[in-house]
């Protein structure tokens, strides 16, 4: 393609390059979008009219915002009025935080804390992937962050509860609003409790439908006067209110994004598996980006900025072919409360649109995602695919459990594979590592356990709210 | 069967709820909500029907949507991020949910029995999701592979590096003022009234539950204090 | 943990073993049970001008579902199943497992026309309602209509002798919907016809319906004949 | 003295429009076009045929640029920009990029539209996916003689047009319709058979809006004698399949059920945005701009061709998503509504 065309307009990759994606290939050639293939014959325009003739398809992503004008209404903008009126406080992203600017889905800012964090884990996660946040305390230490200076893992906390309000309908805005303040306000005077001044540890969302919620009742929050008033008594008895006032944080930050952030760090620093050979899927939870889409992050080098660019993003930065599937913007069939109690819909969910297409449009070697309930949805519900000839298997962890396996984290005592039903060996076999291995000596390691000799990623002690 | 002035109330506790019309701005029947609806791919159930109804105040289809086809939603909200007018289809039927438990509608009592384990769970603990809730007897659906390595669940749990993941019957440790200020934050919000309209048995499961460690709680303070004053 | 929601779910998406042991563990029942989905995942691009080829369905594809048939049905009236503009957009993409799904009540056409009348894009809808009932019965997805064998029959003779009798009609028809060969309306009317004929013309009635003679000089023209209307069906079908 | 020129901002068909009426009437009109060449939106994207006159863009729009540049009493600036206005009606003089300046007593500001551009709606594949094209994209492919997929050049079996890319949309703060669309879209229906018979043209529609006598000339004439379906489902995603084939996801409303159907080609019928350069031209001319970021018209039914300043007037598409016929029309009136009243100034002043 060296004419320039009147469809061939856009090769020059500026602006929506590099996103021609065939799927079921690599994306290699960085060729631009929209290029008509040879055939295609000239108008009568000049070449420099027929660039002209389409040159507005060039004026890229960030025109999202810019004709929306002030019709999109930016939630934080109403914060800092808020903050102004004396009605709230906000909880800030500062310099401790070291923070890094990402673009959203309409070409908005969002500052992304890489240090100071407080860990506001995924009851999910925990309870049934732990691999998940261990990686990425793992990689926190790998970064020579100290575990209680700068990062905290702490009991105060509870889940989000969306789960439940998702799934049944009990629960209900003011019970999570209040629930979501009271965590965030644990987090907020978390630093004066270790020695520092507010605000100094910024809360980091593990979970997916967590950081969707949050989002959703921070927006409730910011639009409704009489919910504040409702949750103020609230937080009031518990004393979790500071000078009178709510706690809220400037942003919602999702554990993906640090990931996303961190990515280039973590392969130039700490990768030492070449995964060139494997082929990744992305699923990206449909509470990160589809609920209050407008925070989610987009960043014109992945995917084009048409996608998100959370997982994609890691993926790429470390080398790993990213396949494109017909189902990409699927959600994964968990659906609250039909995971526990109508599990035949999430089985034939998962199955037809997620896991039988990766593997038979991608052929991929692992579906990476950021959530829990997607992970637990594909990564359990494959199985059972053998009772009607469905037999699609493909292994499913998170992006940061692949990251941790590419920078050479032990598959069971960190990447904690052994709680995954997919087939992970297939994975972890293609990467050069045994499996076999790493099992036996996992194995010798829960003897120690067992003996009381057990390694720590995060000091004990610490969890429990102890001085430093 | 509910009378008109009942389903009439319904929809008026529905129209009420101050989501309402943040999540409903009107409908052009386009069905861009139902083409991304995970559910409608498997149940005759649509978003754009529901929209619909709510849009015409068809009272009386409103009441029958909510005898079975509200619980088929998802909740992935997929049809929010992509509705041309904005609505929220997902987030009406939260609302619809709602409002079925506070009707005391009988399709709600049915749906929630066996979610009974999570909200158990949930307003006991703070946490949804505990290990041991997923034992492979449970959920013989999910396979023999649930796990890759035999052993005590206790003892695989201990072998996370992390010690608030050392759990079995939480996710992760939840300290014991955590769950207090969660118990008040229930009674406050009226989470315990609605649970104990839909289930009266698992209320009472939970409320001496409740009792408990709050008594818990206070001894655990009084110690405190002993020990501040030694 | 039964289905809430099996209401919303047609039982034919439901598969499920009722006794089943996979890798050693026991999945009977709703352990396993999968749903397939309600997707619609093709058209066939070739119905319309197959439909287009039966006599009754050329305009199909002017429809543009202004919805003037359905509203104007007497059947639609009956039942609101019954629905002329829903079944020509179907015929128009192709997606005949949905229609199919109508075959009992397609047939119902009372032929009153008042879609015909009313269309505002001349599609004749009563004329594609037939022409989907032929079909049908052409595809073996439903049974012959009584009419349809009294045409072929009628046919048939035509063909082999050039003429008709009336009577070997009437047995063959009979014969085919599988109704008793002596009738009392039938016994009824030939006593009557019986008394007015002269004897000549009933002992000519009775050799005839025996011997079947032919037209004169009939002879290849039955083939001929035969062979026109096949190759007319065939260009029309496509 | 300026008062016998009129200063047109804009040389697409309005532009050209108001130009000949003005000198018509013996006025001198003094145009500027940014671009380099003259005849606008139909000229630089390269429009095929246009609605309704099925002539192609490049004669059609041409004649105009030929009476307009044949006129003794015309002056074009292309490749230039008004950068400064000052004065008021009847004694403006502007200031241009490219260092000149015009004196004139009234100025129409026909400067026209912007593509939508489809980037915005990432989840309907345009830029992931090499086959799907815009309406401007698939107007030059007919143009080119040749209806292939970009991605291998392959004869498309099946070809589907979305309407309401860019229209009607709250999501991405389009709320109008764009007028224009399904006319378009069921034209290029009908180019795409004429010159690839074997192909299939499927629309998918919400409803369908070709006004007044576009009706059976453009929606029936397609339908029926091009045999375009039209499908009523507002699509919600193109993805592609192992194949390479697109698959386009939505709900069939009349079926009412899910559908997920492939594709060779799916085409984005876009809309019209306002200008990309209304807040400069806002900026520089000192007129407003309604909610949408249109040109604010001054009043609907005595001063149409007005804006909300006076002597100040516009036309077609800066008002908002215009038909070329319906903005050469405008611009003739706003052309001769600016000389009408210069026409007043003079004799009031005489």
């Amino acid at each position: 393609m060296s004419e320039q065309t009147p469809g061939n307009h856009n090769q020059n990759g500026e602006g929506a390059g590099a996103g021609t994606m065939k799927p079921g290939y690599h994306n290699t050639d960085g060729q631009g979008i929209a290029g008509h293939g040879s055939f295609f014959q000239s108008t009568d325009l000049s070449k420099e009219d027929a660039v002209k003739a389409t040159d507005w398809v060039r004026k890229h992503v960030d025109r999202r915002t810019i004709d929306l004008g002030d019709r999109m209404d930016d939630v934080r903008e109403h914060m800092y009025e808020l903050e102004k009126d004396g009605q709230i406080i906000i909880h800030r992203i500062e310099d401790q935080h070291e923070p890094i600017s990402v673009n959203t889905l309409f070409g908005w800012e969002k500052k992304v804390p890489t240090k100071q964090l407080w860990h506001h884990k995924s009851c999910g996660q925990c309870g049934n992937i732990p691999g998940y946040p261990t990686s990425l305390l793992w990689f926190m230490n790998k970064f020579g962050f100290e575990p209680g200076k700068d990062y905290l893992d702490e009991t105060d906390q509870t889940s989000c509860t969306a789960w439940n309000y998702h799934g049944s309908g009990i629960g209900n805005v003011e019970s999570l609003a209040a629930v979501f303040l009271r965590n965030f306000h644990q987090s907020y005077v978390s630093g004066k409790q270790h020695g520092h001044e507010l605000g100094h540890f910024f809360p980091l969302v593990h979970c997916g439908t967590s950081f969707g919620n949050y989002k959703e009742i921070r927006k409730y929050l910011v639009e409704s006067a009489e919910l504040r008033e409702k949750v103020t008594k609230i937080l009031g008895k518990l004393g979790r209110l500071v000078d009178g006032k709510l706690v809220i944080p400037e942003e919602i930050i999702h554990y993906s994004e640090w990931v996303h952030v961190m990515r280039n760090r973590i392969a130039s620093e700490l990768q030492t598996i070449d995964v060139s050979n494997i082929r990744t899927t992305a699923h990206v939870a449909c509470h990160y980006y589809k609920m209050v889409h407008e925070d989610a992050v987009y960043d014109p080098s992945v995917l084009g900025g048409n996608r998100t660019a959370i997982i994609t993003s890691t993926a790429q930065a470390l080398g790993a072919q990213v396949i494109d599937y017909s189902t990409w913007y699927d959600c994964c069939g968990f659906g609250f409360r039909h995971i526990i109690s109508e599990r035949e819909f999430t089985r034939s969910f998962t199955m037809d649109r997620k896991i039988r297409v990766a593997r038979e449009e991608a052929n991929a070697d692992v579906m990476l995602a950021n959530d829990t309930g997607c992970v637990t949805t594909m990564d359990k519900n494959q199985w059972i695919g053998k009772a009607h000839n469905q037999n699609f298997q493909i292994p499913i962890m998170a992006e940061v459990q692949f990251a941790a396996l590419a920078c050479g984290a032990d598959p069971f005592k960190i990447v904690q594979l052994q709680w995954h039903a997919s087939p992970c060996e297939d994975l972890v076999e293609k990467m050069g590592m045994s499996w076999s291995e790493a099992k036996k000596t996992f194995q010798e390691y829960l003897k120690e356990v067992e003996a009381g000799n057990i390694e720590y990623l995060y000091n004990p002690e610490l969890a429990y709210g102890g001085k430093v | 069967m509910a009378t008109y002035a009942e389903m009439q109330q319904i929809f008026d506790d529905i129209r009420g709820d101050f989501r309402y019309d943040h999540e409903l701005n009107g409908c052009l029947n386009c069905g861009i909500c139902t083409a991304t609806c995970p559910s409608a791919q498997f149940y005759d159930y649509s978003p754009r029907e529901i929209v619909q109804l709510l849009w015409t105040e068809n009272v009386e289809q409103i009441y029958d949507a909510m005898q079975e086809k509200i619980w088929a939603c998802a909740q992935c909200m997929t049809c929010a991020a992509r509705c041309p007018f904005k609505n929220s289809p997902g987030g009406l039927v939260a609302i619809m949910r709602e409002v079925a438990i506070k009707h005391e509608m009988q399709s709600a009592k049915d749906v929630l029995r066996p979610f009974g384990r999570v909200m158990l769970k949930l307003i006991t603990t703070g946490n949804q999701l505990s290990p041991d809730m997923i034992q492979p007897d449970h959920f013989p659906d999910w396979g023999p592979n649930i796990q890759k390595v035999e052993g005590d669940l206790r003892i695989l749990r201990k072998a996370i590096p992390v010690k608030t993941l050392q759990t079995v019957e939480t996710a992760w440790e939840v300290s014991l003022k955590t769950s207090v200020e969660m118990y008040t934050i229930w009674e406050m919000t009226g989470v315990l009234k609605s649970l104990e309209l839909m289930d009266e048995n698992l209320f009472d499961v939970i409320e001496d539950f409740i009792d408990e460690k709050r008594e818990d709680y206070e001894d655990w303070l009084e110690e405190q204090e002993e020990e501040d004053d030694e | 943990m039964a289905i809430h929601e099996k209401a919303l779910i047609e039982d034919e998406r439901l598969q499920q073993h009722d006794e089943l042991v996979v890798d050693g563990v026991d999945v009977s029942g709703h352990w396993n049970t999968m749903i397939s989905p309600r997707t619609v995942r093709d058209y066939d691009d070739d119905f319309e001008t197959k439909i287009q080829g039966f006599a009754g369905g050329e305009n199909v594809h002017r429809c543009w579902q202004c919805g003037s048939c359905t509203n104007s049905c007497t059947m639609y009236a009956q039942n609101v199943q019954f629905n002329p503009r829903y079944w020509i957009y179907l015929t128009r993409l192709g997606m005949k497992e949905e229609l199919v799904k109508d075959k009992d009540i397609i047939w119902q056409c009372v032929s009153c026309n008042k879609c015909t009348n009313i269309c505002p894009k001349d599609v004749k809808p009563e004329g594609v309602m037939k022409a989907l009932a032929h079909w049908m019965e052409e595809e073996g997805i439903t049974e012959k209509a009584p009419s349809t064998h009294f045409d072929e029959e009628f046919a048939d003779q035509i063909y082999k002798t050039g003429r008709i009798e009336d009577g070997k009609v009437m047995q063959n028809f009979f014969k085919k919907t599988g109704q008793p060969l002596v009738q009392e309306w039938l016994k009824v009317f030939i006593f009557r016809m019986m008394k007015h004929l002269p004897v000549k013309h009933l002992m000519a009635m009775g050799f005839n319906t025996i011997h079947t003679p032919r037209t004169k000089s009939w002879g290849k023209t039955g083939d001929v004949l035969k062979n026109y209307v096949r190759e007319q069906k065939e260009a029309a079908h496509g | 003295m300026q008062q016998d020129t009129v200063l047109v901002v804009g040389g697409g068909p309005a532009g050209l429009a108001a130009a000949a009426n003005v000198n018509s009437a013996g006025y001198k009109a003094v145009v500027v076009e940014k671009e380099d060449v003259l005849g606008g939106a139909p000229i630089l994207s390269g429009y095929a045929k246009l609605v309704p006159s099925g002539e192609w863009a490049k004669d059609a729009i041409g004649r105009m640029v030929k009476r307009v540049e044949d006129d003794a009493n015309s002056t074009v600036h292309k490749g230039a920009k008004v950068e400064k206005l000052e004065g008021e009606a009847g004694n403006f003089t502007a200031t241009l990029t490219n260092g000149e300046s015009v004196q004139a007593g009234a100025v129409v500001l026909a400067t026209g539209f912007t593509h939508f551009d489809s980037i915005n709606k990432p989840e309907w594949g345009f830029g992931t996916y090499e086959d799907v094209l815009t309406t401007t994209q698939m107007e030059q492919m007919v143009a080119s003689g040749k209806i292939a997929c970009p991605s291998d050049g392959r004869v498309p079996e099946r070809v589907c047009i979305l309407l309401c890319v860019g229209s009607r949309d709250r999501q991405i703060g389009r709320e109008w319709c764009s007028k224009i669309c399904c006319t378009v879209s069921a034209n290029l229906a009908m180019e795409i058979k004429e010159i690839s018979p074997e192909t299939d043209v499927f629309i998918y529609y919400m409803d369908i809006r070709t006004f007044g006598l576009y009706e059976d000339k453009f929606y029936w004439k397609s339908q029926e004698e091009f045999k375009t379906k039209f499908v009523k489902a507002r699509i919600a995603e193109v993805t592609a399949s192992g194949d390479g084939r697109l698959l386009v996801k939505g709900e069939d409303t009349l079926v009412k059920r899910p559908i997920v159907i492939p594709f060779d080609i799916v085409v984005h019928a876009i809309g019209m945005d306002p200008n990309a350069d209304n807040p400069e031209i806002s900026q520089v001319f000192g007129v407003g701009l309604e909610k949408h970021g249109f040109l604010e018209r001054a009043e609907q039914y005595t001063n149409t061709c007005g804006t909300t300043r006076k002597g100040i007037y516009s036309c077609g598409a800066a008002y908002g998503p215009e038909t070329i016929d319906d903005s050469i029309a405008q611009g003739a009136a706003a052309g001769g509504r600016a000389v009408a009243d210069l026409h007043a100034l003079v004799q009031k002043a005489g």
